[in-house]
């Protein structure tokens, strides 16, 4: 699969080389780059950090700034970053106020943050991020950590900037999990640069449902179908798994796996939009973009978290962040 | 031949080992992983030999740590944490001049600080299922050949099996049929070890 | 090529309803979705009209908003909208301060804008937007309507809420487009819904190079290399055209063409800064990122605007549309 | 036939074959163009045929321009007021029942304001090269099978041709070698409305 790059190794260091140069006025790369941080802390903050393989940007880097993350900790492409990254980057943007870890349901991720956590000697906190809608047998399992990481991100960084503590956020972050729930598709599967072709091959008339964001499999290969009937699949495994959206306030978002065009990614916001509300759901905040990707994957997933009032205000506050801005 | 020659002459093996079986591994962890295993493992076995010289000059234990911490600092991923705790519990049980007996509860400790630290017990799908076989043989008394065939044999155990812990399990049946990557890495450790300890006991 | 649709047909329509949906706050579909209007246009304003085929998302309803567009004409998929859907679009906005209708530099706009602009009985005047860098034989050919587009629609976006007249728009527009080129390079062309597979086949070492935005076939066929080797060819040709830019102020805006992933763009960024700063041009203003796009095709264009004090003023102007946000 | 019988035979005739030939406009524009001449000339088409009989109700001049309102805001890109100029002109200058003088003068207008609407002239590989070869094959009496002929060849000429005008421009030397996509399109209207012609003059 053609590329962008110079030599394979240096995708994703030279990318987010790229990326610090291009946002001077938000975020500082830390030595020899092993994390991101804003260029700005504010005193006695909660610090957020979180991090994860690259090839999902614009996360976690990408939501460095005002109202959401301190820091990001980039790994190499699809591999958790190392527990010296993250206590790098806890040094840097810890003001005294402990620190929260963002942390997506990945062996990895968990593994890596928790030595960082336990070498800490300031007061650390986890949220783990499982949002991924279970389908069938897989019921009792691990849920992946998907696009609804962005939402537990935007309501914990506005809750961090309002002062609330390292306990009172965790507990939101673990309030907002439970009530966020993703559940993906991919058309074709991304062909990392360590990977000759495609990690997955999908035939022309393939797709794999209920995915995750590291080209990997999904939980069943299906068939194409026209856009309104994936979408009604998606939206009745995502209430089978929360129990009926009725009366809900919810926030939607519609995400891009990062090679779908814009005008796909509306086409399907509509569709949900309108099979969400055909089950009785509040449509009451919307988000539709390419924000949590995997590398060139064509596919998108779909995002639903019921909101209470203080998530609605949380998501309402400004936010100013390269990937995300809104109100300031 | 010195511990310390020893050590070395294991280091090169297996980080050569990891190196040339990378494209392996990273079509097994394409399967029913992200792909990166091969490319984590040859970032990992480099940055060990970046440092293998000033590594193989420290006393045994101290060697050991230093590579869990290189290792868990290079490779990333779940494999880093994992097989960096295997060198660093080694490394902290070790005596500086280590008789079969000591290696044994070096090892029996190791492993068990793998999977206290994954979470996993054997029959998972995960490096566990080698690490544990390999353990045991060594444990037995068997020699170089009989650890490395247990180590294999072990590897392929994983095809069958569903896998409960990593990547893979979020496959749940899907991962049935495949060789886990991160039990052929191990293999393929042990197996260069073996080969390195039958060369001079 | 597989792709989230229900009728091929109704493809651009459905992502059009879906984008509407998605900004509530921010857009109003004009009667029969012939145009996308701003919720609040502002009195006294000159009203800003711009559009053409769809699948460039989000140009242009997605700069409909604060600060950018007033009105957006979105027609079928590469196809030029029509002379009524811009006069519905004048009479939807225009408050009596006239109309500028900012058109790109394609034989479909201009046509039909122009006759557009015949039929309206109000003060209508045009911006053509032609930023293409022209490379070799072409040398004294037309310039296509590239991702500088966006730079034109932001900066006389601003300057008309800062309440420039018609005349002073137009001129300012003019200047703009003069001081602004673009340079596109495709590493795999598009697969429009209504063609069967991608319009242009490439193989696995080909790109082509001075593209547009449209699938087509661009200035010349080149081979794949390296991404510092393909930004010193693209800083090169942009030089060629504009003369040297050693101490100037520039713009510097690397756009996706639709497929791209970020970690790529971002890297191509990183690339460009460096080469244009050592070409001695002064980076001052960034944006990375993918607006002006050619459905899925997997390429990226470069773009350099020399700035003067007005332009740079208006470009760091509040801007509040779907796709564009800063400052408010 | 009544000429607006012969009106309503040609609109169907044409109509179906823009329709019948979109793939290969499609891919003709494919080749030096944004692929969309086929879809855009299959939108005119039906759009046409939509209103096809209350278009033909109306006295000849008012039905030639109704036709060339509907091809405006129906086709878009470049095709749509190049040809909407065409109708829009000749139902201006043709009477009620045009002898075959009228139909010439209205013509040859017609021809002259899609060059003027498309500041194009013949040689630039657009449809005018075969708006003007059917044209002036028409004024020099030349027969329903003379006129569909002329306007066959000219759209093979543009084969050759360097565009100069339209999308196709910005691809200079790289547009010798296929045939103009609007080209092919006028000449399949004109073969249509030939046929037509010919079986009822
Ligand atoms: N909890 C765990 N316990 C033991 N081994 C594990 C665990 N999680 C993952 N592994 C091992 O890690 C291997 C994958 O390593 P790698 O691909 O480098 O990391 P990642 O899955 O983060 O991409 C798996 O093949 C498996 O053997
Ligand atoms: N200036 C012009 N004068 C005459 N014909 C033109 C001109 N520009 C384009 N054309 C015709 O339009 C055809 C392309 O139509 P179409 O593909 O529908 O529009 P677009 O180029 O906007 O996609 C070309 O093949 C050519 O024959
Ligand atoms: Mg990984
Ligand atoms: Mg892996
Ligand atoms: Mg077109
Ligand atoms: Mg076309």
């Amino acid at each position: 699969m053609k590329k962008f790059v110079n030599r394979i190794d240096d995708a994703a260091a030279e990318g987010l080389a790229g990326f610090a140069a291009a946002y001077p006025d938000h975020v500082v790369l830390g030595e020899n780059a092993r994390f991101v941080r804003r260029r700005h802390t504010v005193p006695g903050k909660v610090a957020l950090i979180s991090g994860g393989g690259s090839g999902h940007e614009p996360l976690h880097a990408g939501f460095v700034g005002t109202g959401m993350l301190d820091a990001a900790c980039p790994g190499h492409i699809f591999t958790s970053p190392t527990p010296g990254q993250v206590e790098a980057a806890m040094g840097a943007v810890e003001v005294g106020a402990g620190c929260l870890l963002i942390v997506k349901n990945y062996a990895g991720d968990r593994l890596n943050f928790a030595m960082a956590a336990e070498a800490a000697d300031r007061a650390v906190q986890t949220v783990v991020v499982g949002d991924e809608v279970l389908v069938g047998s897989s019921a009792d399992g691990e849920r992946r950590g998907l696009a609804g990481t962005l939402v537990v991100e935007k309501i914990l960084g506005a809750s961090a900037e309002r002062g609330l503590d390292l306990k009172m956020l965790r507990e939101l972050g673990e309030r907002v999990v439970e009530r966020t729930r993703t559940i993906g598709v991919t058309l074709s599967s991304c062909s990392p640069h360590f990977v000759r072709g495609p990690t997955v091959e999908l035939g022309p008339e393939e797709i794999e449902f209920g995915v995750g964001i590291h080209g990997e499999l999904g939980r069943r290969r299906a068939s194409l179908r026209p856009a309104r009937a994936l979408v009604d699949d998606m939206v009745a495994a995502i209430i089978a798994d929360t129990g009926s959206l009725a009366g809900e306030e919810i926030l939607l978002f519609v995400n891009g796996l990062g090679a779908t065009p814009l005008m796909e990614l509306h086409l399907m916001f509509g569709l949900a939009e309108e099979a969400l509300s055909a089950a009785g759901a509040r449509i009451v905040r919307r988000l539709v973009g390419t924000y949590v990707t995997s590398l060139d994957t064509a596919g998108c997933s779909l995002t639903v978290t019921r909101l209470d009032a203080e998530m609605t205000a949380a998501w309402d506050e400004p936010v100013d962040t390269p990937a995300l801005r809104w109100g300031c | 031949m010195t511990g310390t020659e020893q050590v070395g002459r294991a280091v090169d093996a297996v980080a050569r080992c990891w190196i040339d079986h990378a494209d392996e591994l990273t079509k097994l962890d394409s399967a029913i992983g992200d792909g990166d295993h091969g490319t984590n493992m040859k970032r990992g076995a480099e940055a060990v030999l970046a440092e293998r010289d000033a590594i193989v000059a420290r006393p045994l234990p101290s060697a050991l740590q230093d590579i869990g911490h290189v290792l868990v600092e290079s490779i990333g991923g779940a494999a880093g944490p994992l097989y960096g705790s295997f060198f660093l519990s080694l490394g902290r049980t070790v005596s500086l001049h280590p008789n079969r007996d000591d290696w044994n509860m070096g090892l029996r400790d190791a492993v068990s600080a793998v999977a206290r630290r994954g979470n996993a017990s054997p029959g998972e799908k995960t490096m566990l299922d080698v690490l544990v076989s390999a353990e045991s043989a060594f444990s037995h008394g068997l020699d170089a050949a009989g650890i490395e065939a247990a180590a294999s044999e072990a590897a392929e155990s994983t095809i069958p099996m569903l896998a409960r812990r990593g990547r893979a399990a979020f496959l749940s049946e899907r991962s049935i049929g495949h060789m886990d990557p991160g039990a052929l890495s191990s293999a393929l450790a042990v197996a260069a070890i073996c080969r390195v300890w039958e060369d001079a006991p």
